[in-house]
């Protein structure tokens, strides 16, 4: 196999995909962050893979950008996960759902 | 170079196909670290080691790091390995891995569309990221900055709280004033009642 | 200026009422009333100083004003009124008055709100009347609608918010409609010439081919039918006139149902003469079904509210009839109608209010008798039942027979079968009177006769009703020109 | 004298205004003088008017005045302009000098009634509008005047409006004539497009050279025309109302009912003459319509029981002479029986409502019986209307008139023997139903007890009329007896000479048989309710003749079909869509986004997983259209 931007990006995209299995089939929601991270990390190399396919620099300072961002989402994901973990008992997503939309009669 | 990039991206991809499957989330976290560490690799395969750097010093280091407390002082062992056993069946991941298949087989046919370009590994010195950073990039710099502000200000604010509680919008509507000293009153009148009832009857506790 | 005056009297004193209700009550109910008076002076005094010089060499447009508003848009403040806006301003504020006066007492809880809203819809319908720009017309549109929203979904009855619902995605589906047409004509407009406006003389020069000219009257014509309301459209009508408060039902069938048949006199027939002709055989028909219909409504009903307000939906049918028949005669039978079915329509929903005041019911099957004990409501419910079925010597029957009149020459067949809206209207309004007021007494309470305040607006209406019927002439003399230019560019348009 | 004229509507009008404004807080002398007084005053004012007129003919043979402009529009125009010829002068006596005997009569009758002011508003306001209808100059005011009466006619119908049954009658009286009103309305949106003008001296002069003999614009407008004058004058089929409209007071019978409101209808066909005679058809179908009337009101009247009813359908019967004259072209001889009618019409239910009053509101004249000697003046003057009513010859008004009618059914233009026929088996019935009436009520044992006795004010007008009834015959006398014809040459200046046929056979054949049939009813009544009373116990055993007197009895069943073929179908029709059939369109439209929004908020259930599972889906649609296109 040849040494291609496109190798590079389907190894990003297989990551890809392997945390957005990860994001829909765990229970946990520790195990939803991690996968989060999986998928950023991936989209981060896609970023880096397509900034050295020119040779600039963006790629990479796209990079830093959503390491910030991973950094933030992870600092308050893991408060939110302390909080529902006070609040319910538990990590289990399936019995967060607030959200739910009462079925009108 | 390019051996250097299969052989990371191998065990990049192996890695993270264990993090998803682990039941412990500590195992899972530790093969996180490996994903990182090849992830790193591929970085300085590619030609940039700065990137590189960071990503060993941030995800591998700092972010890993806290995940991991967050599951020490939960406690996350054998209960919550159990829950996921019982959990991860067959049917709850064959359904959403078909999903991600297709999604990455559309993605693979999508990328071979265009036309294939060899890489040329050309190292972007660290200098020239540092200039684009601060002379391009600034004022998404310090966008940036906001955002690890407000995500440290909010995580230190949403687990300061202990108590359930509910917003505002959801609390029970229109509770004046004067309703509210009614109902004191009556919970005034309840607990006199109830103090000549026998003493076991009693409220057992009061916050 | 003096039409800007008036508008924002109304307004400042809609604000002073709100802010001033904390304070005293009663101040609120004198600065509105005295805000309405004045305006009503003000119209009085247009129309006498164009009396004084004979109406009929005068120009078509008898006050004008005119001001930029957002001119990179080509919207201006440009209003004007003519013989037709005068007299719907006149009825406007006449029934603005007696709004004022029937809620001196029914209205307890949030005064100074409640006659900011009243005011405020008054403000809108009057702009409504004499608004020439066409942005400017929709926004008095919407500043009547929304004012009359809150008036139904605060003060009305049990039922009020579905009925103010309604009222609000009717009108205003019809509204946005208008909106998208007027759009339209801007923009095809400023295609053509090159100068972006909304003016109505303006956009009167339009030349608009067959299709997009049916297309935009359309929009036009529906959310003036709504309004109107046509069958079958008209289903608003009869919830919100029953869930209204008494002002709120004044209003809404006495004047906001004329917006709708002044907007299709003053946009519809003359921005698309054309496109008007194309569907007038299909406008009179759905007139026609509406006369039938709603007094096939009205005779089943046993809320006194909703079946006046079927009367009402009958009542409008003679004035689809009548405006696209493009005939003078019907035309000015059509402003009659507008004018009188405004008097007696107002003057059977304050009678209805009086009523439910009384008696805390709407539901006809539990009054009876009740002229032993109010004779002189009675009497005064006789006189309006009578101008509603079409009596002779009141004002609704030279509307009506007008509109007949000048209609069958047009359409003969349709004609006849308005006409036969005439038994109908006699079995409805004598179903009322009869189960209201006639029949053995079922109440045994004493009740309370008309007193001073109520006979005089009482009084005052039937007056009115009266004078129209006997001498509808400065009426007619003073709508005429508007006519005239209706009815020739309607015969430029079919020829 | 012109300026005068309007004042004759003017008078009653003032007193409705007084009455209805503040008639509550007077006392009841001053009611019954500004009510009574007003009439009188515009009786008074129409003698002089009269005596005027005879004696001195208005030059265009009409009186007119306007008084103001009532509607100008396009090449509409419309005036209050009041015009009394011959024709109106007949009316406008008629109706103010009766109207003004039973206002008197009223004052009387009245007395203790509680809302006295509003009977006299009401009576006072129906002569305002029975005036303007006969002297509007143009058909629009005659219709103001022709709705003005039928809204009097209701509102005194229902006077004692507590009684429902009262109330349904005056309902039924509004809606019927409404039914006529409408037609007549649609005749006069047909004349205005024919010849653009409602002025009646207009239409009279342009119909001949608009219209052609014939033609089927004509025919249209004169039956619209005709329908009108049907429903008001309770003519078949729109006859149903009349016998009803008896629940309200006597007076209001004798004036409305009887004297003048529903000859309104003769009036306009004779006021619109020339159109009628420009259709054939349509005068043939006045005639039809008036002959078949006589007869079925005539058979229902024979076995009515309630005293008024009976007159009722004499009214009606009577009415349909008038009908039957104006049809066959005999417009003076119709015009001189409306005259003649109404005063002893009037008389019969003024008696009437006497008697009624004497017996404790006893209708029914099988509970009355013997009151020739306890009320003997008011025998007498019933007696003077019952005979003009059933024409015995030569002493009775009514026999000059019908007489006159008889004889044209046959002669005239439009006559034939079929409609001869008709009207000379009606003064057959005619004359067997009221030797009925006055032999049940009058003769025989007494069977209620008199309670009260007349007073002078109503035993007044009785005489008045009574004497008019037998006099007011003699201004006109059949031709081949004595050459008098004062009210034919009056009328005449406004009307059309009757026009005979030739080769017909003498006058004399035709009064003798009159006579003779007149007679015999006369007998024949006499004979069955007095002298062989079993005769008729005998054929009440047989179920025959039970069935057909209730279908007699029932106004031939014509309440029965019209409940059945209209009310009801209406009544269930409006029922059924009570709560309007397009609300539930648009209900249908608010369910059904209901109802999507339901089906929406399942994907709204809160599940993290289902989330991204849409969002993932979502990019896989873009995705796949990226492949595809």
């Amino acid at each position: 196999m040849p040494f291609n931007s496109q190798t590079v990006l389907i190894v990003a995209a297989i990551l890809f995909a392997l945390g957005l299995v990860g994001v829909l089939t765990r229970k946990n929601i520790i195990f939803i962050l991690i996968s989060v991270e999986i998928m950023l990390n991936a989209a981060g190399l896609a970023f880096v893979a397509a900034g050295m396919r020119w040779g600039q620099p963006d790629g990479q300072i796209m990079f830093l950008f959503v390491l910030a961002m991973a950094a933030a989402e992870v600092s308050v994901g893991l408060a939110l996960v302390l909080q529902a973990h006070h609040q319910y008992r538990s990590l289990d997503i399936d019995q967060m759902k607030a959200l739910k939309d009462e079925v009108p009669g | 170079m390019p051996v250097l990039f299969y052989i990371a991206s191998v065990v990049a991809i192996i890695s993270t196909l264990m993090v998803i499957t682990r039941y412990q989330p500590i195992h899972a976290l530790l093969y996180l670290v490996v994903s990182f560490l090849a992830m790193a690799m591929i970085f300085l395969s590619l030609g940039a080691p700065f990137v590189a750097i960071l990503e060993i010093i941030l995800y591998a280091g700092a972010i890993i790091v806290l995940l991991i407390f967050v599951v020490m002082m939960l406690n996350l062992g054998k209960d919550t390995a159990l829950q996921e056993r019982q959990w991860l069946q067959p049917k709850t991941w064959v359904g959403p891995s078909i999903l991600c298949l297709v999604l990455l087989t559309e993605l693979v046919i999508l990328l071979f569309r265009s036309p294939e370009v060899p890489m040329q590994v050309k190292p972007v010195p660290m200098r020239a990221v540092s200039i684009a950073l601060y002379k391009e990039y600034v004022i998404a710099v310090e966008l940036a900055g906001f955002l690890l502000m407000a995500g440290i200000v909010g995580a230190a604010h949403i687990s300061k709280h202990r108590k359930k509680h509910l917003h505002r919008f959801l609390q029970e509507e229109a509770k004046g004033p004067q309703r509210r000293a009614e109902k004191l009153t009556m919970i005034r009148e309840k607990e006199s009642t109830e103090a000549v009832l026998p003493a076991e009857k009693k409220p057992v506790k009061k916050t | 200026m003096i039409l800007v005056v008036m508008i924002s009297i109304l307004l400042v004193a809609g604000f002073f009422c709100w802010l001033l209700a904390q304070w005293n009550v009663s101040m609120v109910k004198w600065i509105s009333l005295s805000a309405v008076a004045i305006d009503f002076l003000l119209t009085c005094f247009i129309l006498w100083q164009h009396s004084v010089t004979p109406l009929l060499n005068s120009p078509a447009w008898l006050v004008e004003y005119r001001a930029d508003w957002i001119p990179s848009f080509g919207i201006s403040f440009h209003l004007a009124a003519d013989g037709l806006s005068l007299l719907l301003l006149l009825l406007c504020f006449f029934l603005g008055l007696l709004a004022v006066a029937c809620s001196w007492n029914e209205i307890h809880q949030r005064t100074g709100f409640y006659y900011f809203n009243l005011l405020w819809t008054l403000a809108g319908i009057a702009g409504v009347f004499v608004a020439l720009d066409l942005f400017l017309f929709y926004f008095f549109w919407e500043v009547m609608l929304v004012p009359m929203y809150f008036l139904i979904a605060i003060w009305g009855d049990n039922n009020r918010r579905y009925a103010a619902y309604k009222f609000f995605i009717f009108t205003q589906a019809g509204g946005l409609l208008m909106l998208l047409a007027i759009l339209a004509l801007y923009f095809i407009h400023g295609a053509q010439t090159g100068t972006y406006s909304y003016d109505y003389f303006s956009l009167l020069s339009t030349t608009l081919s067959p299709t997009a000219s049916r297309w935009i009257m359309m929009g036009f014509l529906l959310a003036f039918v709504i309004k109107l309301p046509a069958v079958p459209f008209h289903n608003w009508l009869p919830d919100a006139h029953s869930e209204a408060p008494t002002a709120g039902s004044l209003i809404l069938a006495g004047l906001l149902l004329k917006t709708g048949a002044y907007g299709i006199i003053r946009f519809v027939v003359p921005l698309f003469p054309q496109a008007a002709a194309a569907i007038a055989g299909w406008a009179m028909l759905f007139g026609v079904i509406g006369i039938v219909y709603g007094a096939l409504m009205a005779f089943a009903q046993t809320d006194i509210k909703r079946l006046i307000a079927y009367t009402s939906v009958s009542h409008m049918g003679f004035v689809l009839l009548g405006i696209f028949s493009f005939r003078e005669i019907a035309l000015q039978g059509v402003v009659m109608q507008m004018i009188t079915h405004g008097i007696s329509t107002g003057a059977l929903f304050l009678l209805a209010g009086m009523l439910k005041e009384r008696l805390h019911t709407r539901d006809i099957a539990q009054m009876g008798g009740l002229w032993t004990s109010m004779p002189a409501m009675g009497g005064m419910a006789l006189v309006f039942v009578m101008a509603s079925l079409g009596l002779p010597l009141l004002g609704n029957f030279i509307g009506e027979f007008l509109v007949l009149l000048g209609a069958f020459p047009a359409n003969g067949p349709l004609a006849i079968i308005a006409t036969l809206g005439f038994v109908f209207s006699a079995l409805y309004s004598l179903r009322l009177m009869q189960r209201v007021f006639l029949g053995p007494l079922t109440i045994e309470t004493p009740l309370r006769d008309l007193n001073a305040r109520e006979l005089a607006t009482m009084i005052a209406l039937v007056i009115s009703i009266v004078l129209l019927g006997i001498y509808p002439q400065p009426v007619l003399d003073l709508v005429r020109p508007t006519v005239m230019q209706l009815v020739e560019g309607a015969s430029v348009a079919t020829r | 004298m012109n300026n005068l004229i309007a004042l004759i509507p003017a008078f009653p009008f003032l007193g409705f205004l007084l009455l209805f404004l503040i008639g509550r807080q007077l006392p009841k002398p001053f009611i019954a003088w500004i009510g009574a007084g007003t009439v009188c005053a515009a009786a008074v004012l129409v003698l002089l008017l009269g005596i005027q007129f005879l004696q001195a003919p208005p030059a265009d043979g009409a009186y007119t005045q306007t008084l103001w402009q009532w509607l100008s529009t396009g090449h509409f125009s419309c005036a209050f302009r009041f015009r009394i010829d011959a024709l109106s002068l007949v009316f406008v006596f008629v109706i103010t000098f009766v109207g003004a005997l039973i206002h008197l009569y009223s004052v009387a009758f009245m007395k203790e009634d509680r809302d006295y002011a509003r009977f006299f508003a009401s009576m006072n306001l129906f002569v305002f509008a029975m005036l303007v209808l006969v002297m509007a100059d143009n058909l629009l005011l005659l219709y103001l005047g022709w709705e003005g009466v039928g809204l009097c006619s209701y509102l005194l119908i229902g006077f004692w409006y507590e009684t429902p049954a009262n109330c349904r009658a005056a309902n039924k009286a509004f809606y019927i004539t409404r039914i006529g009103d409408t037609a007549m309305a649609i005749g006069l949106f047909l004349l205005f497009k024919e010849l653009g003008t409602l002025t009646i001296p207009d239409i009279l002069n342009a119909s001949p050279t608009h219209f052609q003999q014939g033609a089927s614009n004509t025919t249209l407008i004169a039956l619209l025309l005709l329908a009108g004058g049907m429903g008001k004058s309770a003519q078949l089929p729109l006859q149903t109302w009349l016998p009803d409209a008896m629940a309200g007071p006597s007076p209001v019978s004798a004036l409305i009912h009887a004297a003048t409101m529903v000859t309104a209808g003769v009036y306009l066909i004779a006021r619109m003459h020339v159109v009628f005679q420009l259709s054939p058809l349509a005068m043939a179908a006045t005639a039809v319509v008036g002959g078949l009337t006589l007869l079925v009101a005539g058979f229902s009247a024979m076995v009515q029981t309630d005293i008024k009813r009976i007159l009722a359908y004499s009214t009606i019967s009577q009415i349909g002479y008038m009908f039957l004259a104006l049809g066959v072209g005999a417009w003076s001889a119709a015009i001189f029986h409306f005259f003649t009618h109404a005063f002893f019409k009037a008389l019969l239910f003024l008696a009437a409502g006497v008697v009624i009053e004497s017996l404790h509101h006893e209708h029914n004249i099988f509970r009355m019986g013997g009151l020739k000697n306890r009320l003997p003046l008011v025998f007498k003057t019933f007696l003077a209307g019952a005979a003009a009513l059933a024409a015995l010859p030569f002493v009775s008004s009514g026999f000059y008139s019908k007489d006159q009618i008889l004889w044209y059914t046959w002669s005239a233009g439009g006559g034939s023997p079929v409609l001869w026929m008709l009207g000379i088996s009606g003064a057959l019935i005619t004359a067997f139903y009221t030797a009925r009436l006055v032999i049940v009520v009058f003769y025989g044992e007494m069977k209620t007890p008199v309670s009260t006795y007349p007073a002078k004010l109503m035993t007044v007008p009785l005489v008045i009329l009574a004497v008019l009834s037998v006099v007011a015959g003699f201004v006109e006398w059949p031709h081949n007896i004595l050459h008098l014809s004062l009210f034919s040459e009056l009328v005449q200046k406004v009307l059309p000479a009757t026009i005979l046929r030739t080769g017909i056979p003498s006058e004399i054949v035709f009064q003798g048989i009159a006579i003779l049939l007149t007679l015999t009813g006369i007998y024949s009544g006499y004979y069955l309710y007095y002298r062989n009373t079993h005769v008729i116990g005998q054929w009440q055993q047989k179920p025959a003749f039970v069935a057909v007197r209730n279908f007699f009895f029932s106004g031939w069943g014509f309440d029965r079909l019209y409940n059945t073929v209209f009310v009801k179908p209406f009544v269930w029709m409006t029922d059924l869509n009570k709560t309007d059939f397009f609300d539930q369109i648009n209900k249908g439209l608010a369910s059904g986004s209901r109802q999507l929004n339901r089906w929406f908020s399942y994907s709204q259930n809160g599940s993290l997983r289902w989330y991204v599972a849409g969002v993932l889906v979502g990019v896989l649609f873009i995705l796949t259209l990226q492949l595809f296109v």
